[in-house]
């Protein structure tokens, strides 16, 4: 997986792009969130849009995400999953836990 | 399903080679006649069966093997992953989508097997460990979260 | 190369199953650290060795596998192939680019495999087949038509 | 592998795609051939631009080829073998055998 981090507004968009798997994709995606909260960079935006698919230790770790941002007072949201990623947000009920966008603009809006 | 025609594929314990039975999973999905997308399906469910034999069977140590068993038939294509750990109950696991559970950071893969093939067995094999029974049908209609919801399809058979 | 970490593909005798052969030797080599040009030699001499166990070492028989071992070390990879057959001298095999054999129609295979591969090594294991040992070293030169030409890596061991 | 056959004044060139290997490609370039000879087409021009490889099995299809256009009295030309492909027939030594063009007005000019 790979990833690019940019800067709109007080937002951090984080496109990634690939697989977010077992051994490689979480650990990304969890050194760049991290990473992110270390800085005092608490609005963080997920763009998934060329994100294929996940596995179980891919959607761990969005949670496990989702929830740090949480206790630092920060917030994870997602942007644009792709058909399989939505699938598996709508199968693993995490469509009720992650505020999730269409529209780039309405998720920046909404922080 | 003739066993005269299976592939065998063994992998020392070592999460890396997740994407090698994902890899091979796909393919041979597609040369059974899979289209492309239950293919990729097949590949999600043998990478969690892969990663639970690793992580929870073999508790990664590389010494210990999982092995895949890939049978073609004219319905469709079976996969065995069997690991050499001490087998648990599938039936006695919480639900991970309950909302007490859905912010865990674990427990999601028996549901994903379940959403991504056609039909889902457990057996312990004494004295060799857990063996988890994979299906997927030739043109069986798209079944993501509908089999999940229904489980009937986690047979436990532990003989 | 420790031989515990040694994946194995066992295939019944279907040249379909080729195509599996070179995608898992591919994917080896580069999960090896082998860049993409020289995964890809490494799958085109797996395909030759695998093309040979299954015609001539097991002459097509389903019933008679091929057993691929890939073992990943620090300096490359090292892959075998065994068959079932009564095995072959590979240096009594006509020259396959003399004049009087260009135009041919078979009797490449072995030029393709030491061309592509930085070692090839034949071995006849008694009772049990023919066993090709194949080898792909990391930041080897590309070796293509010279290794081929020298063609002193082809050591016979018959043992 | 994919083909596609185009006529070009009394030249059938077939432009290939994918591999020619054993049990696929190796047998659709047979097919191919065999039904242009059929048809009396004995000026063939094969188009490799596309064809990343080629195993023993379809090396030793496209000699047949060469061969079997002989006998009819036709002849086979290559056109812009890729890297590989060219690799492949410098080793086997077939560049001898095979009158092979970079650009395809010469190849057509020189049946
Ligand atoms: N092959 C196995 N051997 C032993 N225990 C297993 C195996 N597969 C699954 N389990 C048990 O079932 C539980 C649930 O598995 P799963 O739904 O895949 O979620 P996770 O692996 O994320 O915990 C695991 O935590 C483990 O206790
Ligand atoms: N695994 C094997 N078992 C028995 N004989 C073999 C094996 N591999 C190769 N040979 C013999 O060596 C010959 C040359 O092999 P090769 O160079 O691959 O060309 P081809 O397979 O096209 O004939 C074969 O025709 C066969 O007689």
């Amino acid at each position: 997986m790979k990833t690019a981090i940019r800067q709109s507004g007080d937002v951090a968009v984080v496109d990634l792009s690939g697989k977010i798997t077992i051994g490689e994709g979480d650990v990304i995606l969890r050194d760049r969130v991290h990473a992110l909260l270390e800085e005092g960079k608490k609005r963080i935006l997920l763009n998934l849009e060329k994100v294929s698919y996940m596995d179980s230790a891919g959607i761990g770790e969005l949670v496990a995400c989702y929830k740090r941002a949480r206790e630092k007072g920060g917030t994870v949201k997602l942007l644009r999953p792709s058909g399989k990623v939505q699938d598996l947000l709508q199968l693993t009920k995490l469509e009720e836990v992650f505020e999730t966008f269409d529209s780039e603009n309405e998720a920046l809006a909404s922080f | 399903m003739a066993a005269r025609t299976a592939v065998k594929l063994v992998l020392p314990s070592d999460v890396r080679l997740v994407e090698l039975a994902h890899a091979v999973a796909e393919k041979m999905g597609e040369a059974a006649g899979l289209d492309s997308g239950a293919a990729l399906d097949l590949g999600l469910a043998v990478r969690e069966a892969v990663i639970n034999a690793i992580v929870h069977g073999n508790r990664k140590d590389p010494s210990q093997d999982v092995e895949l068993t890939f049978t073609r038939g004219s319905r469709g294509i079976r996969i065995r992953v069997l690991d050499r750990g001490s087998g648990f109950d599938p039936d006695s696991l919480p639900d991970p989508t309950a909302p007490e559970n859905v912010l865990r950071n674990s427990g999601r893969g028996l549901l994903l097997m379940r959403a991504f093939a056609d039909e889902v067995r457990f057996r312990y094999r004494e004295g060799r460990g857990m063996e988890i029974t994979l299906v997927k049908s030739l043109g069986s209609p798209r079944r993501g979260i509908e089999a999940a919801e229904g489980r009937s399809e986690g047979v436990v058979r532990r003989t």
